[in-house]
């Protein structure tokens, strides 16, 4: 039942191997289960101490054909002893559980890794599906791989037999036993998945009962069976992570709970309206099901009426919050220029994906930093933040809600298709700890003779006061017709739409004041070189400096979070350095920014496959900055 | 303690904002209407929002006292629903026009209508785009001749009111610029719906479209030229109130009799049925020069407000969850402890 | 000398591309239905386009061998009329969903009916968002627990067939995704008709709507929940046919019937007229369980379509202008000469 | 009835006064016909052989009530017998019909301007309209201009008393008066007009021997009443211009005719598709009443729908082409990016106004560049081109065609509302000398063995073939997903997303190779100051530069045509300046994409009042750049 493209054997019950972090990768089906088995190894992981980022990889169609490459789903974790920056660049261990899976992720594994295969699906129909000409585990297509050809199938349906599940049924649980051989490779504790299974199929005994016989046999098997040379069990050792209490999070979820609590903060109504999009989708759904925290929901008929409507709740005095992807934020461009116009706190989130027009809805990239900082009609200055990391969505969203309000400005805040899906372990904060922020609404004695002037401002904030509708005495009117500063009544005068533009401007360009300075998160304050990242690069351009620094290299990593306004002291940093490299998921954005404000002569990293950076890309791009130039450091 | 607050009059309305619309405009006739209604009504100015899209009528809300948002193309229903889902106890009124709501804007009146969102919808109908400067309207007769259609237009029209049964819209009105007496009346019904009231409001460009409808909405074609509905009563019509509608005999059609011609008396008349959809399908279909133009209330069903719905479900979520604790939801699911 | 063409097949039609929606999705017999129609009717596949949005259902032109293009979300109906105003002599099938349709896109679908723009729209009506993994849309009954309203919908629904009769569409008619024999009929009057012919087809969504038209859309139910329309027939349903429509008397409704009871006989059944826009109406409200459901030409006019009037207004400038020269256009009105 | 400011007066017939450029503005009422005024005087002008530039300014409402400062229209006209560059910076006269046209354009005159008012519009009722306190003409708010008071009003109704028509009537024959005086103060030959005025009131003949009797009426009176000091005759010398056949044109004619001629010259049919929109709507409306150019035009529901049928019209085969401003081209966006993803050709005309939001409508800006170029979700590249006058309109029309065309995308061409509304003499081109670039459709034998392949490339253009429906054979599928290289199919690999990516890319970039390369307009390839230029800014930096280099100043004009890409040569051109200064009427937009791409310290003159720039503006800005500069030139 065991083969092995290795002809050696080693013991049953080998020592296991110490490593400091690997990846792991399961592949199968749409209806194989892999997210689930994911996310519970993913818990048994951080259990055991691991620090840990995952990257689930769905299928574009919704169930397409089993069997075929187009339906496979993926799950990849990255876990270690050490800091933990990404989901990984190449798996060290794939699980397949056909064809093809095995068909569609192979070609990423690391050269020499291991490969698990369900052998019992390589059936000549299967192999077809998947688009193979020959049987691979027949062929010379593993060679330079670990093998382990398992009869999963089968081994699942013996262990479950006694359970009284039908044959379909026996099969779902392949995905558990594949999960306790893993559990056993990694050795981890197996108690935490089978209280959840017992609790998950809590009306159906016999088949939570089937899941954790598999899930106890591939352990066993793990334990007991004769596998290849190398292939022995391995422990990975505690990192270092502060103490407190965690949670795994998806970007999506820390969002979600970022922007709540932001409304919280700021002692506000939150209406979320939205447009299903991938991958923007989630935040609806999950924002949907927090009515309790005073959050209205509303799925609009199209991109524009989310934005109206959300710009509308904000006029009426609550948190207007509107949701897309960058082809559904294209549509909202118009409206949002009113939104900057009239002055009104609105949050836009675009969990980017990659384009152009519908391009590829479930894969990910970062070009919309264009759109956000210049994409709308006429001089039109607003807010973009970007968050970094799946947790950090959590932060970012607090602070998209506190610029908002302050200052009274419609904010972008960007994520995307990866750090949506993405999981990584989070120090869950105290809430009671974070620093409220509420908002004073204009009052009924802030009229003045002529009645209340909606377009005064703040003289530090350059803010205009909010006045709610239902507050007698603040009756006013606004539209997106320039207004006369102060009295906000409609004005064609020359001279005041230079004022207002001006003002605008200044609004905006002043919350750099109000944003932490730039700082480096690795390397020196100055040198030879920095690698300045936003958004989910941050991981891999942190390992990767960390790499190169560990090597010896000159290098720094820098990250912004405020893509506009920039903090104050940014073109200053950067100026320290005599090169700058940008890597981005796109094809030069943030770049031209910083060479357009700074005149900083920053040069690309781009990479716009619908994929994350990998570690060694980021690396092999600052080797070819600093390798050939002389002086001492690297 | 609060003295008795006066009744609110007409011209507490009204802003200090110069009216800008051309002299001769339609429009002054509706403000005029609409400042009466509210006083009538008398919610406190503070309460009441107007928003509109972008148009000779939509700059409305410039001159009402109340709150006001003058938005962008086509898209007022979008930021009323806003509006009200932040706050339903405003008191919010649209105002549109023909090619701001049906050309731009048609996608979200449809919706506004058929979620039933407690608002006024009043579109301006005045069958051309006044502010652009004349071109033709969704609502403009075939052959318009316009700066962009020099060899008239082709396509046919559509009518608001049919349209907005279409869209499932759960009340249905009519009212003329010119008829100040009728129409506060009809406005108020509409602001006594629960859900979206859609007035279409007949007015006259004289710059672009002077005398579109001067068939009926004028002093001396009204009598003939329009059927005024009330619920439950006979359709009848005309200077001497000589001719009525009934149902043609066999066939699913209306037709025009005169009364006391061949024997046809006012019991051969239908009644109007306010909750008839299909009455009020074949009332709004009729026009001048062969049937009267019904105007008032064609149709009106009861029916749950949508925001009233959504905070039914908030309530009901508050109630199944307790108070909203943002700790525990944080730490909800799977959680473990890293120790020092 | 060009050898007689075989007879095209449904196959002909098929395009290389893998069809890629779920097993058991009710657009694969869509599919096979309309490619048997266009083989029926005999259009030489280059002169055919397939216009699309987004959704599952919008991605049918890639399994048409015909020219095809899938645009964007809710826009196809536009993109479709760019395509007949540059070349009217193209055969346009336009694919939309009932969210791409009827949300994002419904103004489009609006202007297009109303213009009369000579296509086939088919509206593939699941009753669900499927591409987006099971949203409620537009058409989803009250109360639809999805991922968006996990304590219900709240919105009320849209009648596809009723908001295109509001539209002042010239053709509406319904199909059903299991009703091989029956779709191509009503596809091809669609394709007879000039100007927009919109068709509303069922389809199931296996994935996140399972069931949702079971009650006549399945063998067992189609012969009791279905009421087939036959221009000029009486409306007769049921297994054994046994049940008719006839108009409540007395009133403006649709009442279910059961032949022979009660003395009432065919003679007492609604003839189906396909040219009353009120008769459409009634039988497009029709809705199980108390009604059959309407299947078949509801609505038919004979009307002009828009391309034409179009390239006649081209044909005239022509005429009375003589053949463009650009010289001569440049140098129009007021000229002067500077001399050397 | 003449009464003055000055005291003493001239004798009657004094001889004339030669001047170089002179500056004239009508203004009054909405309803007292300004605007044939101005082009009639235009239209003598011109015959006259004086160059000239005009521009025609709206009020914002409709039909404002008579009288008041908001219904104010005007007409404004630089002539001279140099080159004329703007339609001149302050008028030198000002033409005011009424109260309220004083109140409006006073503050723009000359010091030391003539200054004409129609006295017998002063009422009290109208100076309060026009907001007056005081009447202007009894208080001191006139000193320092030359003042003409008559009280054309009762002169024309006496000069018309014989025609019999109705008082109303002859009212409206007061701008004819005023036009008469103004034809003798610059010698201006008057039959042109009459001969007009006969023929457009060919029906009405009292009427038309009304209007040329107050035309004559007003001559006469310049000719014989005593004038105020220094107010005599003036004659203008004829401009050196190229010998010709000449028309004036505005900019939307040009436009108009240009796409037409672009069409014709590619051989295609054109659908506009448009939806009305200040100032866009003049294209669709002169385009509307050219259906016997083979061009068909579409008023769409909006300006999602226009684009939409102008993508549908080009896949069909035709040229689609959509017009719109700036809030309006924001709605476009999405689908723009479609039209970059599926490679077809499309016009985007943006006549930019005032905004964010609605903004301005009626007033200029041109502050949508960034929204052009960076505007869209995504890496979506594509053509931008921005003309510089009215009559270059026509060329940049052709252009954009030819680019459309040959490349296989979307074109932004940038107008501006200005620009649209201006006119300017134009030596009307012989269309036969222009050089025709009919489109090769893909034809049936191009389908290979596993038929068309849509998305294969042209080895020089990149150009991907176009296929028109209705070619047998050439059956194919294209949408907004990523393409397959080569076959067009649906591709979700991600080697492919990113070749494509490049190649949308390189497409782009690869037009640079095939339009003129950038060159000085006026003054030295390199020097200490380039002003660069784009749109309509070209009128007043080219005369500022003039007088600039006629001072000594070492000033070079640099314009640009081709905003994206941009000629191969731009960087290497500005790097030979020591300075860079980018006036614009924005808030600073090619600047940021000039410093990105060239790192060029371009520094920015930002104008957004809604007006264009006055040449001394920019003189000014150029003395601050170069004064207190050592070295031999200044
Ligand atoms: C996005 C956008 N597109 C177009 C316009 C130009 N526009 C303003 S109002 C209008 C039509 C107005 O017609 P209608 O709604 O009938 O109002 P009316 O002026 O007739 O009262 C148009 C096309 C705009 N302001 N914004
Ligand atoms: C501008 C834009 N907004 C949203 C989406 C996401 N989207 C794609 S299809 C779809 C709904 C599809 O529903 P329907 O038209 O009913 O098609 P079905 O999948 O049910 O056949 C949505 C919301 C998109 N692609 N583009
Ligand atoms: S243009 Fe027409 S609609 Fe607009 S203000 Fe004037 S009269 Fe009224
Ligand atoms: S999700 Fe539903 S509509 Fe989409 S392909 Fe699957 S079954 Fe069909
Ligand atoms: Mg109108
Ligand atoms: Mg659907």
């Amino acid at each position: 039942m065991v083969t092995s493209t290795a002809t050696q054997l080693e013991p049953i019950g080998a020592p296991r191997d110490e490593v400091e972090s690997v990846v792991v990768r399961f592949a199968g089906d749409s209806g194989d289960g892999m997210q689930l088995t994911g996310s519970q190894f993913t818990l048994a992981t951080a259990l055991a101490g691991n620090d840990l980022a995952t990257f689930p990889d769905f299928p574009a169609e919704i169930r397409a054909p089993i069997g075929t490459t187009f339906g496979v789903s993926a799950f990849q974790i990255n876990f270690g002893a050490r800091k933990i920056a990404t989901a990984g660049d190449a798996p060290d261990v794939l699980v397949a559980m056909n064809p093809a899976a095995l068909k569609v992720n192979l070609g990423d594994v690391k050269t020499g890794g291991t490969v698990i295969v369900d052998s019992g699906t390589f059936t000549a129909r299967n192999l077809k599906k998947a688009g193979f000409d020959a049987d691979p585990l027949a062929d010379d297509s593993l060679d330079g791989f670990q093998v382990l050809q398992i009869d999963i199938s089968k081994l699942t349906t013996e262990a479950v037999k006694e359970h009284g599940v039908s044959n379909k049924e026996a099969l779902r649980s392949k995905n558990m036993w594949t999960l306790g051989l893993i559990y056993w490779l990694y050795d981890r504790d197996r108690d935490p998945t089978v209280n959840w299974l017992r609790a998950k199929f809590g009306k159906l005994p016999n088949i939570a009962e089937a899941n954790v016989a598999a899930l106890n046999a591939g352990h066993i098997f793990g334990e007991t069976a004769e596998l290849p040379v190398g292939m022995r069990g391995f422990t990975v050792r505690q990192a270092e992570i502060s103490p407190g209490l965690y949670r795994a999070v998806t970007g999506a979820e820390a969002l979600a709970w970022g922007l709540a609590a932001g409304a919280k903060l700021a002692d506000l109504r939150m209406v979320l309206a939205s447009y299903p999009i991938t991958p923007a989708s989630n935040l609806l759904h999950i924002l949907a099901g927090m009515k309790q925290f005073d959050i209205v929901t509303f799925q609009a008929e199209d991109e524009i009426a989310a934005v109206g409507a959300a710009i509308g709740a904000s006029f009426a005095g609550s948190l207007g919050v509107t949701s897309s992807s960058g082809p559904g934020v294209a549509l909202k461009g118009e409206a949002i220029g009113l939104a900057i116009s009239t002055e009104l706190p609105l949050i836009i989130v675009n969990s980017q994906r990659a384009g152009p027009s519908t391009g590829l809805p479930t894969k990910t990239e970062q070009s919309d930093l264009f759109q956000s900082v210049y994409g709308r009609n006429a001089d039109a200055p607003l807010v973009v933040l970007a968050s970094s990391s799946p947790s950090n969505c959590f932060d970012i969203g607090i602070e998209a809600v506190r610029l908002a309000t302050k200052y009274m400005t419609p904010v972008i805040l960007l994520s995307d298709g990866y750090m949506s899906n993405a999981s990584e372990p989070w120090l869950i904060p105290d809430f009671d700890s974070i620093a409220p922020f509420p908002v004073q609404f204009a009052e009924t004695d802030q009229a003045g003779e002529d009645g209340f002037m909606p377009f005064t401002r703040d003289a530090t904030t350059l803010a205009r006061p909010w006045a709610k509708p239902g507050t007698p005495g603040l009756e006013h009117r606004i539209g997106g017709i320039e207004k006369q500063d102060g009295s906000g009544n409609i004005s064609y005068d020359a001279d005041n739409h230079q004022r207002m533009t001006d003002l605008r401007a200044a609004k905006i360009n002043g919350i750099a004041k109000d944003i932490p300075e730039l700082s480096v998160e690795q390397g020196n304050e100055n040198g030879k070189l920095a690698v300045v990242g936003w958004g989910s690069t941050y991981g891999p351009i942190s390992r990767a400096v960390g790499n190169m620094r560990d090597d010896g290299y000159d290098v720094s990593h820098v990250h912004l979070h405020h893509i506009w306004p920039m903090p104050q002291n940014t073109g200053e940093l950067l100026a320290g350095f005599d090169q700058v490299l940008v890597p981005e998921m796109n094809n030069g954005q943030l770049v031209k920014v910083l060479r357009a404000e700074y005149l900083t002569p920053a040069q690309a990293l781009n990479k716009v496959n619908g994929q994350p950076f990998k570690i060694s890309e980021i690396e092999d791009a600052i080797k070819g900055c600093l390798d050939g130039q002389s002086g001492e450091a690297k | 303690m609060n003295a008795p607050a006066a009744p609110l009059k007409a011209k507490d309305f009204a802003s200090d904002q110069e009216v800008r619309w051309c002299p001769g405009c339609g429009d002054y006739a509706i403000l005029k209407g609409v400042q009466k209604t509210l006083a009538d009504i008398g919610t406190p100015p503070e309460n009441v929002v107007f928003i509109s899209g972008i148009g000779c009528s939509s700059r409305f809300p410039y001159y009402m006292s109340t709150y006001g948002f003058h938005t962008i193309h086509g898209r007022a229903p979008a930021f009323a629903t806003g509006v009200k889902l932040a706050n339903p106890e405003l008191d919010v009124w649209l105002v549109t026009g023909d090619g701001d709501g049906l050309s731009i804007g048609g996608n979200h009146l449809l919706h506004a209508l058929r979620r039933n969102v407690n608002m006024q919808i009043m579109l301006f109908n005045n069958e051309i785009y006044g502010l652009t400067k004349g071109q033709y309207s969704p609502t403009s007769k075939i052959g318009t001749r316009s700066p962009s259609t020099p060899m008239g237009s082709l396509d046919r029209p559509l009518s608001p009111v049919l349209f907005a049964l279409g869209a499932n819209a759960s009340f249905v009105a009519r009212a003329v610029d010119t008829q100040q007496k009728h129409m506060p009346g009809v406005l108020q019904r509409a602001h006594a719906h629960q859900g979206a009231s859609f007035v279409e409001i007949y007015t006259n460009c004289i710059v672009y479209n002077d005398g579109a409808f001067s068939s009926f909405a004028e002093k001396g074609t009204a009598a003939e030229g329009e059927l005024l509905l009330e619920h439950g009563e006979p359709m009848i019509f005309g200077k001497d109130s000589d001719k009525g509608i009934r149902m043609k005999p066999g066939a699913l059609e209306l037709e025009v009799v005169q009364l006391g011609v061949d024997g046809i008396g006012e019991d051969d008349l239908l009644l109007h049925d306010e909750t008839n959809r299909v009455l009020a399908g074949l009332l709004g279909a009729m026009q001048n020069p062969d049937f009267p133009v019904a105007v008032g209330v064609l149709y009106c069903e009861a029916a749950e407000a949508y925001e009233s719905a959504v905070y039914q479900q908030v309530d009901a979520a508050r109630a199944a969850n307790g108070n909203a604790d943002f700790n525990a939801l944080l730490r909800s699911g799977s959680t473990w402890t890293v120790g020092d």
